[in-house]
């Protein structure tokens, strides 16, 4: 009887020479409005005024601060929670988050020097175990909360002590020394030596830290498998539903992350010259590098932010912190003003998306 | 026969477990049961209470712990006592120092004044024109930071503020304070910070030997490890390795290993017929001693060498 | 009818705690047609056709796809057998694009070796296919093609998910209710596709309270009742009169009425 | 028109960066009538009634409330001006009840002591209330009356919203779409619901692409094109084809037209 | 033209005597299927199994576990913690985070011990402005994070910093001791009182613990306020337009949540008997109060779970860590055990949450 469904609709006569026409406004084309929709469409360069800004300020304050070596300094302190804050960004990105990153970081650091020193293994051979051995410890990680479906904080929460306390009891507490790495398996400390153009020292590290904030950063644009890292996050049933294999893509991004924080772990000793399993990273660098992520403009909740925010992020704390260690005297007062520094910069950062939006 | 526990205030720092592993041995040697408990940072006297907490419901007959907080601890200590347990406390005296059994202890004070007077001695003149970094613990300031901290400044001849506190020194010569956690990965942080803010210290003082390995680490980047004299408390083997080496110019080396077997013995003897330790004459406790370990002694500074120290060293 | 189903149910149940969303429910999907699916609200409609793609789970009963019986533990299962499903929640990721979601997990590349080794997106093609299929649409009102779907007004959310089934489904492509947030040239869109695609032979299920849509283009109609298939008319058999009195109980159909 | 405006716009503006939601658009709604807002998707028909709600800002413009410029920051501003209205999203929260959301800001409490000092809930009579108007709707198929909303029906959900909406609006009751997701039955209630509140006196902003229900109950028809008014007109003066085509743009009303 | 709008729905005859009465369908009545519909419904049940197993297997595998002491030493230690939870879950059911708990609760034991024994102020009135400030700094949080709409991460990892260096300056790092306490203000030491039926000692704090659990669980179960504060965190933009104030929701959480950080710092007094600045609650009630609060099974994201759920998540922690240092010897050992049974419990829980479903 589609006859009286027909008359049913027969008011759809209307549509015959309906507009085809994309819908178009005329746009405000003054500067401001510009740079505001410049902001509104690049939100990671929101960080980025932040950071200039206390750049400026900090030089004003401190004569010493301009200095090319500060900034290389705040680079090189800056590379390992910069590194984490790689890993963190991707798992965070998939509204997970990753309280093992730096004990991953640290026992990945000591398996390769032990593996050397007390295996007597040919130190490029230790480094890619260490770097195989960090990514299985990240893909433990991410089957359990892909597979077995537990919480990510619970899940890492676990295997941060895990991690911890297999990295001291394997290594007994025992501290390899940078004199004898150097002589006998310099690889290890591959990531400490350094480039002096006009006498400033830009460590390996940092270019390293540099390269990977790139390249993630174009896999998570320009990439098929780094929009379904944001997809996860955003929405998990509809990322499933819509055909994106969220348990494959939790597992991935979990075992690279593992995987970066054994990098960071072979970094750590280049730059801290030893191997020390009680080095502070382990139990500082998750609330580190999600310190770094945050302030760069990710999401706690997934899906949304970028990683050149959490460059800016992890570069706003360096700078804080090395800036009031230069001007004012007390570690105290320090602290104290590191606290009020952080909660300001993300307040300005907040004020001009508000702005811009 | 029957069971001892061994709380320290970390189990990731060298120095507690050598000290556990000491304890171990002798306990194994006595045939007493031992249990070792830890609290989780430097400072966690909560978890040391707990740990106090399992070993009076354990049922053990005595306790050796090096406090973290020398004076919230001693309300738990008390309990252990009123329990019919004995209880020791080594590494670390509380405050007030009778509220244990007894004490086997470094001196830390006198372990920074060692170092402080070693290091002016050596300096001679340029002493008076130093310029000192300090590394310190953390910004909790327990009480070894302290004491050792301020021990070390007395010694270098510097003048005290009010000595239960570091930081309040006004001397021109101190560059600054930075604290380090105790490890390489913070000292190396520490003394790259304190080098951007002036790049000509040339003295720097370390709470222990990681976190001088790290401040070294930061100089020698830098090229400056040749000019600088860096001194250090605690005299494990590795530490005692880089005054060998001539990395660290002097260190204050304390003896865990005795602390703890004397803590085991005296638990042991306690268990058999009630006898508690006597302290060393003259002081509150036993002071298990401490030696200063350098290949370039000092005028007026009583110091072994570092094949003495190597000999000596724990771990 | 001697042809065999392409997809069929038989016995599906599900329940969740207290509540009986399925009750020994059937259901037939013949090669090439329309099928429309009707019921009240709640009747279980948008639970069976989960079921039938992976998305839940049923408690019990069984599944076969052109003979053969089939288990989807997900929808990338179904999807892998060929049917694509537009649910009603729309399954989009918020903040993500237009063009990303309409592409979500089947990505076109660039060209050459930025698209084989460094795995490019190819951005400007996505995004012009996407700009195509919404003015198939009829949904000229979207300004930037690069605006989140979260920022999508109701209806030009549910444009782009419709898009999307349309454009890739290969065997079965099942719409529930693809119509309710669109307005009439844009429904009337909706109607000329779903006859577009049956006419390349997929068959098509339609979940719709929109009746006069439902008797203009379906072959048969499925009509839903407490959890179960009441009965399957044909439109020229009925009126739309009818059919809505079988879905909320008003009557009950004959071959119903004599089974009982 | 000699009566006043109960609720009034003119020249508002919204715009999301690039975007253009509202661009130069009036609004007049008068005491006691029905009427109902038409336009394609993504004509700016939420934006509008999100905007006279509070729920956004416009970035220029102004509103004005029985006579008097009002600024609402926020929905409850709104509400506390007896605004009530059920917006396209529906607003619920997924994790509690039907009850909770029902009564969301405006709980019962138990009476006595209980309620009064220990500020107990009356759940029991939170409960029978939402039940009542759910039967009302015509919602038959809720069998748990403490199910999470998130877990309801895509339909069943947008009956509690009416439900709500209609239950507590004291001056104007707006509704973007509010039989989008129901069945006929439900539609039905709903078109009964909305007749039921203007005999109460109460104006009611109805947004809709169901013609013949528009048609049906409007006094008059808002229709918008391209972020503004395009015109008003009365469902006695054109038919629903004349209204489908001059919100499509395929035909020009003759006021504008002369206008321009 | 009514009339052709009525034509297009005269289909809508076939309503009449449409069906009128509420779907019903016959329900499977086995005991198995009523566990299984009573976890479904009760799902703060589910960490209660857990627990009650974890209690046997201690039992069995140490003697002294199952004396009424060590319950009473579990149940003591896990007074503090608990608290802290009170005030996390609070937070978490808004989709917060509150790092500064721990940081709130010594800086509040600082001041209210400090303000009797350096300004003489009777202990009773010390109290009541520790409570006071206690309130004041979670109120803080409250309107950062409401008002200025900044990451709840952010603030209270700011405010953490803030507090705990506020309170080593403050305190010039000095414990004040107990036997002071005890002779001079007593009332401090109120919580650490203790009733010994039969023997065993039960701290007043283990009480109030219990009596704020049951408070909290009707507030948010059976009052309006209960159910915004889940709204809120289930969606608040939802909350908002659906007419909750969700500021001054946020600002009161936070605020009582920074009040029972202050009882659970003066609890910290009656408890340790001294006032010291360098509690490890500073630094670690943060990560213990979450790690309850996610065992217990509540949802970071927000507005899913249930106060008494974080209760057991507590003693489930608390009954591991006694009952692997009775059972066990090396604390290495012991963390990395209880990383594992961590894992283990919550796995479990998701499992039997699974069946019941
Ligand atoms: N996860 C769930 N938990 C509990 N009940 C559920 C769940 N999902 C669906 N239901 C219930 O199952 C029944 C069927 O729901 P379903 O979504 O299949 O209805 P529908 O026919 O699609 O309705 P509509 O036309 O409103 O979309 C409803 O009563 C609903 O409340
Ligand atoms: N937050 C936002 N950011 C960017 N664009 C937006 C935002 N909200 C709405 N828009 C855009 O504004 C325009 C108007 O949207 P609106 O939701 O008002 O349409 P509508 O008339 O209600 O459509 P529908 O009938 O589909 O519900 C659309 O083009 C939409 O994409
Ligand atoms: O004495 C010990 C060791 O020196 C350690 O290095 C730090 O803690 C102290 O208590
Ligand atoms: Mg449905
Ligand atoms: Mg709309």
């Amino acid at each position: 009887m589609s006859s009286d469904a027909k008359a049913a609709t027969s008011y759809e006569e209307g549509l015959k020479g309906a507009s085809e026409s994309v819908a178009e406004f005329k746009e405000k084309k003054s500067a401001l409005a510009r740079l505001q929709h410049w902001l509104h469409m690049t939100p990671s360069a929101v960080p980025m005024i932040v950071l200039i800004a206390a750049v400026i300020i900090f030089g004003l304050l401190s004569p010493n601060f301009f200095k090319a070596m500060t900034i290389s300094t705040i680079l090189q302190q800056i590379a390992i929670v910069g590194i984490l804050g790689c890993a963190q960004s991707l798992v965070v990105l998939t509204a997970g988050i990753d309280l093992s990153v730096g004990a991953i970081a640290v026992f990945s650091s000591v398996l390769m020097g032990q593996f050397t020193f007390r295996y007597g293994i040919p130190a490029p051979i230790s480094i890619l175990l260490g770097l195989a051995l960090g990514t299985a410890m990240g893909f433990a990680n991410g089957w359990l909360v892909a597979k077995v479906k537990l919480p990510p904080f619970i899940v890492t929460l676990g295997t941060w002590q895990i991690i911890l306390a297999a990295n001291y009891i394997y290594s007994a507490n025992e501290t390899i020394r940078s004199s004898e790495i150097a002589e006998v398996a310099p690889a290890l400390q591959f990531w400490g030596n350094s480039i002096q153009p006009g006498g400033v020292k830009v460590l390996y590290a940092v270019f390293l830290l540099i390269a990977m904030v790139a390249v993630l950063s174009y896999v998570l644009r320009q990439t098929a498998w780094g929009r379904h890292v944001y997809a996860v996050g955003d929405d998990p049933d509809a990322a499933e539903l819509a055909g994106v294999q969220t348990k494959r893509v939790l597992i991935q991004v979990y075992a690279l992350a593992g995987l970066f924080c054994a990098i960071a772990g072979w970094v750590m000793i280049g730059r801290f010259g030893s191997v020390s399993p009680s080095a502070s990273t382990g139990q500082l660098g998750n609330i580190q590098s999600i310190t770094a992520v945050v302030i760069g403009g990710i999401s706690l909740f997934g899906g949304r932010g970028s990683i050149v925010g959490m460059f800016f992020g992890a570069l706003i704390v360096g700078v804080f912190e090395m800036g009031l260690k230069m001007v004012g005297t007390d570690p105290q007062w320090t602290f104290f003003l590191i606290g009020l520094l952080i909660i300001l910069a993300v307040a300005v950062d907040q004020w001009i998306r508000k702005a811009s939006a | 026969e029957g069971t001892a526990c061994l709380i320290t205030k970390t189990d990731t720092n060298p120095f507690f477990v050598k000290m556990k592993e000491g304890a171990e041995a002798k306990a194994k040697e006595l045939g007493i049961e031992l249990k070792a408990y830890a609290g989780k940072i430097d400072g966690d006297h909560e978890g040391q209470v707990a740990a106090v907490e399992a070993c009076i419901a354990d049922g053990a007959k005595g306790i050796l712990i090096t406090a973290s907080d020398t004076k919230a601890i001693v309300d738990a200590v008390k309990a252990a006592r009123d329990a019919g347990v004995l209880v020791i406390a080594l590494d670390t005296p509380l405050d007030p120092i009778d509220a244990a059994d007894a004490t086997f202890a470094t001196d830390n004070f006198k372990a920074g004044e060692l170092i402080g007077q070693w290091a002016k001695a050596t300096m001679g003149d340029g002493a008076a024109t130093a310029k000192i970094a300090l590394l310190d613990l953390s910004i909790a300031q327990p009480s070894v930071d302290v004491l050792r901290d301020q021990g070390f400044l007395q010694g270098f001849g510097v003048e005290l503020g009010d000595p239960a506190k570091w930081g309040d020194e006004t001397d021109p010569r101190i560059v600054g304070h930075e604290v380090t956690s105790g490890n390489e990965e913070g000292g190396l942080k520490a003394m790259e910070t304190l080098l951007a803010k002036d790049p000509e210290i040339n003295m720097v003082y370390t709470i222990n030997e990681p976190s001088a390995a790290g401040a070294y680490e930061a100089l020698k980047a830098v090229g400056r490890e040749k000019d600088v004299l860096i001194v250090s408390v605690d005299g494990g083997c590795p530490g005692v390795g880089n005054v060998k080496d001539g990395i660290i110019g002097a260190t204050s080396q304390q003896y865990p290993l005795d602390m703890a077997s004397k803590g085991i013995e005296a638990i042991a003897a306690f268990a058999k017929d009630g006898t508690k330790p006597a302290p060393t004459e003259g002081k509150a406790f036993v002071d298990t001693g401490v030696a200063l370990v350098t290949d370039k002694p000092a005028e007026g500074v009583e110091s072994i060498d570092t094949a003495k120290g190597t000999e000596l060293c724990w771990g | 009818m001697t042809q065999e189903p392409l997809l069929k149910a038989r016995g599906l149940y599900k329940r969740y705690g207290k509540v009986t969303a399925l009750n020994n429910c059937d259901f037939d999907l013949m090669p090439g047609e329309i099928l429309a699916v009707i019921g009240d609200n709640g009747a279980g409609k948008s639970s069976l056709i989960k079921a039938l793609s992976g998305a839940v789970q049923p408690d019990e009963g069984e599944i076969t796809l052109e003979g053969k019986q089939v288990h989807f533990a997900s929808p990338l299962e179904a999807r892998g057998h060929g049917i694509e499903c537009v649910y009603q929640t729309l399954a989009m990721s918020p903040a993500l694009s237009i063009a990303d979601n309409m592409f979500m997990g089947r990505e076109l590349r660039k060209p050459g070796i930025m698209g084989s080794l460094f795995r490019q997106l190819d951005r400007p093609a996505m995004e012009k296919f996407a700009r195509e299929k919404l003015t198939e649409l009829g949904l000229m009102t979207i300004q930037n093609i690069n605006q989140a779907v979260e920022t999508l007004s109701g209806g030009q959310r549910q444009g782009v998910a419709v898009a999307r089934a349309a454009a890739f489904g290969s065997k079965v492509v099942i719409l529930d209710e693809p119509t309710a947030a669109l307005g009439v040239k844009e429904s009337r869109r909706v109607l000329e596709l779903i006859r577009d695609v049956r006419s390349r032979g997929i068959p098509i299920i339609l979940i719709s309270h929109n009746m006069p849509h439902v008797f203009e283009v379906a072959d048969r109609i499925h009509i839903h009742r407490l959890g179960s298939r009441l009965c399957v008319i044909k439109p020229g058999d009925y009126s739309m009169s009818d059919a809505v009195a079988f879905m909320t109980g008003a009557k009950v159909p004959d071959e119903v009425a004599e089974a009982a």
